[in-house]
């Protein structure tokens, strides 16, 4: 390795180490929101530099866009007073066994980790390839090998939705009312693009880095972008159509899981003739319904008919 | 020939980057730093986009750096006009000497 | 150089770790607990995928791993954000 | 050529960092919020270098989602964020 | 009778509370009798499971058709159907007595309601997926969901105070997560596989490595499942969720992580059960039973004090640890898992019955709660029986439970333990006792205390009386025999 390149991991890493301190401890709330979004953005280049460009995508897609929006917005819904509650001097002093014990707990940490020999399953993966239905070993392992894992998370995401909706559907954020004259543009501009890339990620899937959650980030994107720049949700979209497109990829996942048992009689064993086709299709549902459901945890709130379908 | 003109590009818009923070960094208020800042950067990522679209020879990646100069371009320019209305609606007055 | 190559990045990633577990414990505002949250995490997605480098082949299992987990961290931000603005409401 | 690419990527990365002194200092909300902006540019432009000593090409793809992506801070920033209430000013806050 | 393979029950009772929470929540409506046709369904499917079990011993099932450490295995095993068939009892009564607790009626009024089933239901679920799975991913997967599902049932009522202690569980649980996933991080990094099996066969307990990671998995479990110093969290998200919530919360889902830490210490991580551990294990037990405890003795609402009895129920459980240094672990997982099950279905019972007491007394303060009169006698009934139950008075569940390590304790010569066991059962019984006598000796006036609907008393009593007659059941000590821990 060159020396360039060393220090380019280097600088980035202490940057990373430093935006997250900032994140987590600046005086300022907004300060912290900031660097925490930037933090997020170098993590997308260590990345890269770790050769994942598959978490590298969704952490881009999420982190850039989506993690930012929902911190900001968040922020913007609590009271300005709450915002930056400054540390006092006695509250300092106590933070410093904390510091210490985490400072000891890094260094056990370091020292077990740097003699690790890390194995790994790469070469089961490999051999298993050829019967895996997709040719991106990432694509594989989420929707074939470890489906049931994937499964289960698409129901967390779902279960996120549900758990915020159920809280009640009091805190729709009113956008602000400043004249914003090109921001329409941009969105009209940015969402078939959007849309458009949310597609080549799908397709992608297949092959090479990309599949459906970097894709999902996408879609809710623009979906975002489209309704902070004033668009509303449709009232006829608002009710049970936007519950089952919510609900869609779960289910689908469900539905394909048991439906190949009619076949070979073991759940989530794709037959191989068929096992292309239905990864497709279960990357596609799943793709589309993470777009709804991220939308629908930057809302926050069920958007209901009495509203008149706020944003 | 077409290596050391994109390596020139790129190098200049490293500097314009430098430039950019320079602004940032030196100017007197919001207006001012956004002046700076969004002209050198999006100057700057075209350069770096045409030095390595020099290297490149391949024409879908040459399209794919055109498209992400045009976005930032977009993006930069639509985002200093809502920081700037935004900044005056929060009464911040532009700087005078 | 003579450290073994994913050395900064454990390095960085045990950081991170601390980071947000210590902030997670001494901070006071609900919204830097749940940024030190996810810092913490981070550190944890590094640090798998730091180790799946090391082997021979690039195990994609590490990345499928990390993938499963920003989604559920991204989840479970969501809902403490919720959770944070509805208390905020119900501030006496 | 691989060097060269890295010794630009530094260079933008430490740019960044000197960079960041503007979010620390602030002084309002929207400054610190510029300097996001410059860090999401930057790192567009540390991709593509990345691209260029590596060749892998998906981080061209990296990039250009984030260059989609772009607005999207500063848009919420303005819509969501900052308060329509002049009186309510970050730098106030501060204090 | 022809059962049908394990194999079909274990995804019916996976995939179905899942998808009928998710088509309740696309369509937006929640018909009582497909609900609890849907919950019915699970029930008898867990039993027909725990009969398979019980007939056929354990199973292994590769999901997809890939073998171990390439895909994922589910494994039923004796504590695992146990538990399974323990989360049928609860679930299927939770689900009656939410029909009958919450008001079902268009609009605001009617929100916990239609909120309620599908979070219970995939709630379910993730206890089903959690106690068939072999996989340290997995685990963590299945354990998000059942939190963020928990986190969502604590904050219900969407009161102040019920929003608190929703933020603290997520947290804290948020906290354990992440230790827990730095734990399989490392031990990944080390054996590069991720199946329990696997791991115990290969796992070399003398290398930092495994200690490292067998630390940070055990804190994040201990988080989870509320052991006495990191146990912060449980009274308030207990104490203030709906009834029905807190009996799902205080009887399976924090036994769950339980349940894990029992499944990993006696499973891949049992060569490094030292003494040390053993006793560290014990001490924190006993102060978990002692601070509980007293606790509970000094609490004056009904809720809380249910709530404080759990963190003293699982510093008995924690007793388990230090028992099994002995070279025969069999009847302390036998016990251990009989204890899990047993509080499951008293504390279940406990909380459901104190629901339905406070209802009808309109306080909860222990004080002020009706006395043994009308339809509220039923549910004092169900009290008297979970509280025998949780004591362990003899024919209980609770006593075999007790019994069984008790011996142990007595065969080792491990007095200190068997010390902090009795103290504990005292003070159960001294807190217990201190309800039944104020309420029951001395109740307040209550004129005309309302009537309670039969949905707010059946599954109380139910749940209360199979702790009592599982103990007959339970005593037999062919059945323990069987109890194996799993392969």
């Amino acid at each position: 390795m060159h020396p360039a390149e060393a220090l380019f991991d280097a600088l980035l890493l202490l940057s990373m180490v430093v935006l997250a301190w900032q994140g987590v401890h600046a005086r300022n709330m907004f300060r912290a929101v900031v660097s925490f979004m930037m933090f997020g953005l170098l993590t997308a280049v260590a990345w890269v530099r770790l050769e994942a460009p598959d978490i590298a995508l969704a952490e881009a897609a999420l982190g850039a866009g989506l993690t930012g929006a929902l911190l900001l917005a968040t922020l913007g819904r609590l009271k300005p007073e709450r915002r930056g509650a400054r540390l006092q001097r006695a509250a300092k002093l106590s933070m410093l066994p904390w510091l210490a014990l985490g400072l000891a707990g890094t260094m056990t940490l370091l020292a077990v980790t740097l003699a690790l020999p890390a194995p790994g399953l790469g070469e089961r993966v490999l051999s298993a390839m050829p019967e895996a239905g997709v040719d991106s070993p990432v694509t594989a392992v989420l929707l074939n090998f470890r489906a049931w894992d994937t499964l289960l998370e698409i129901a967390v995401m779902l279960l996120a939705v549900i758990a915020i909706w159920s809280l009640g559907q009091d805190v729709l954020a009113s956008t602000s009312r400043l004249p914003a004259p090109s921001l329409p543009a941009l969105v009209r501009l940015l969402f078939p693009l959007l849309v458009l890339s949310t597609f080549y990620l799908l397709w992608r899937g297949g092959h090479g880095p990309g599949g459906a959650f970097p894709a999902g980030a996408l879609l809710a994107a623009g979906l975002v972008l489209a309704l902070l720049a004033g668009a509303r949700v449709p009232e006829r979209m608002t009710g049970a159509p936007l519950r089952c497109a919510l609900a869609a990829g779960l289910l689908a996942f469900i539905i394909i899981a048991v439906g190949v048992m009619a076949e070979g009689g073991v759940f989530f064993a794709y037959p191989p003739r068929h096992a292309p086709m239905l990864i497709a299709i279960v990357e596609i549902a799943a793709g589309l319904s993470i777009g709804v459901m991220l939308t629908a945890l930057f809302l926050g709130g069920e958007p209901t008919d009495t509203q008149g379908g706020s944003t | 020939m077409s290596t050391i003109a994109g390596a020139i590009l790129i190098v200049l818009g490293l500097l314009f980057f430098l430039s950019g923070t320079l602004g940032l960094l030196r100017f007197p208020d919001v207006f001012t730093r956004l002046h700076a800042l969004s002209k050198a950067d999006t100057l700057a990522l075209g350069l770096v986009c045409a030095g390595l679209a020099l290297h490149a020879d391949d024409g879908t990646l040459q399209l794919k750096l055109l498209l992400i100069w045009l976005l930032v371009i977009v993006s930069g320019a639509t985002c200093s006009s809502l920081i700037a209305r935004a900044a005056l609606a929060h009464g911040i007055r532009p700087w005078q000497r | 150089m003579s450290l073994p190559p994913g050395t900064l990045f454990l390095l960085a990633s045990a950081l991170l770790f601390a980071i947000g577990a210590h902030g997670l414990v001494t901070c006071r505002h609900l919204l830097r607990k749940v940024l030190a949250l996810n810092v913490a995490m981070t550190g944890v997605f590094l640090l798998l995928v730091t180790l799946g480098r090391s082997g021979t082949t690039v195990d994609p299992v590490p990345h499928a791993m990390v993938l499963t987990g920003i989604v559920v961290a991204l989840s479970t931000t969501a809902v403490a954000l919720g959770l944070i603005v509805r208390l905020e409401r119900r501030r006496p | 050529m691989t060097v060269f690419y890295f010794a630009g990527a530094l260079f933008l990365l430490a740019n960044v960092v000197v960079a960041l002194a503007r979010v620390l200092r602030g002084p309002t909300a929207a400054d610190r919020m510029l300097s996001g902006e410059l860090m999401g540019t930057t790192a567009v432009a540390v991709l593509l270098l990345l691209y260029g000593a590596t060749g892998i090409e998906a981080i061209i793809d990296v990039a250009l989602v984030f260059a989609i992506l772009a607005a999207m801070a500063v848009v919420t920033f303005v819509r969501r964020t900052w308060p329509e209430d002049p009186a309510v000013d970050n730098e106030r806050e501060q204090t | 009778m022809v059962l049908p393979p394990t194999a079909m029950l274990v995804v019916t009772l996976l995939t179905l509370p899942l998808a009928t929470a998710t088509l309740l929540f696309a369509s937006g409506r929640q018909p009582r009798t497909l609900t609890l046709a849907a919950a019915l369904l699970s029930t008898c499917a867990a039993l027909a499971l725990g009969l398979n079990v019980h007939l056929e011993g354990v199973s292994v099932h590769a999901i997809g058709g890939w073998e171990a450490p390439l895909g994922i295995h589910w494994q039923v095993t004796v504590p695992g159907a146990v538990m399974l068939l323990a989360t049928a009892m609860v679930g299927l009564a939770g689900a009656v007595y939410g029909a009958g607790y919450f008001v079902h009626r268009p609009g605001p009024e009617g929100r916990m309601a239609r909120v309620f089933m599908p979070l219970w239901l995939f709630a379910w679920g993730g206890l089903n997926a959690l106690f068939v799975a072999a996989d340290l991913f997995n685990l963590y997967v299945a354990l998000e969901v059942l939190t963020l599902a928990s986190v969502a049932l604590v904050a219900l009522s969407a009161r102040r105070t019920a929003l608190q202690a929703a933020m603290r569980y997520l947290l804290a649980a948020l906290f354990g997560s992440v230790i827990y996933l730095l734990g399989v991080a490392l031990l990944y990094g080390q054996y590069g596989i991720l199946d329990l099996d696997g791991l115990t066969s290969k796992l070399d307990p003398k290398h930092p490595g495994s200690r490292a990671g067998a630390v940070a998995l055990t804190i994040g479990l201990l988080t989870k499942a509320a052991i006495f110093p990191l146990h912060f969290w449980l009274p308030g998200a207990h104490g203030r969720a709906e009834p029905p919530v807190s009996a799902l919360l205080s009887g399976l889902v924090v036994a769950a992580a339980f349940y894990l830490l029992l499944r990993l210490w006696f499973g891949p991580l049992a060569g490094l059960l030292t003494f040390g551990v053993g006793t560290l294990f014990g001490a924190i037990g006993a102060g978990a039973l002692l601070w509980g405890g007293v606790l509970a003795l000094m609490q004056r609402r009904l809720k809380m004090m249910v709530a404080y009895s759990t963190v003293s129920q699982f510093g008995f459980a924690m007793l388990v640890f230090p028992l099994a240094l002995a070279a025969d672990r069999e009847p302390v997982v036998t016990g251990g898992t009989l204890l899990l099950a047993n509080h499951a279905l008293a504390k279940a019972a406990l909380f459901l019955a104190a629901g339905s007491l406070v209802r009808a007394s309109g306080s909860d303060r222990i004080d002020r709660l009706v006395g043994f009169t009308g339809s509220s006698r039923w549910a004092w009934i169900a009290v008297i029986l979970a509280a025998a139950a949780l004591i362990g008075v003899p024919p209980t569940l609770g006593f075999s439970a007790k019994w069984l390590l008790l011996q142990v304790a007595v065969a080792e010569g491990a007095w200190w333990w068997l010390g902090a066991m009795l103290g504990g059962t005292l003070l159960t019984f001294a807190y217990l006792g201190r309800l039944l006598e104020r309420a029951l000796l001395a109740p307040a006036p209550a004129p005309h205390p309302p009537k309670l609907k039969i949905a707010l008393l059946l599954p109380a009593l139910l749940l209360a009386l199979l702790a009592c007659v599982m103990g007959l059941w339970a005593f037999d000590v062919e059945t323990f025999a069987r109890l194996e821990p799993g392969p």
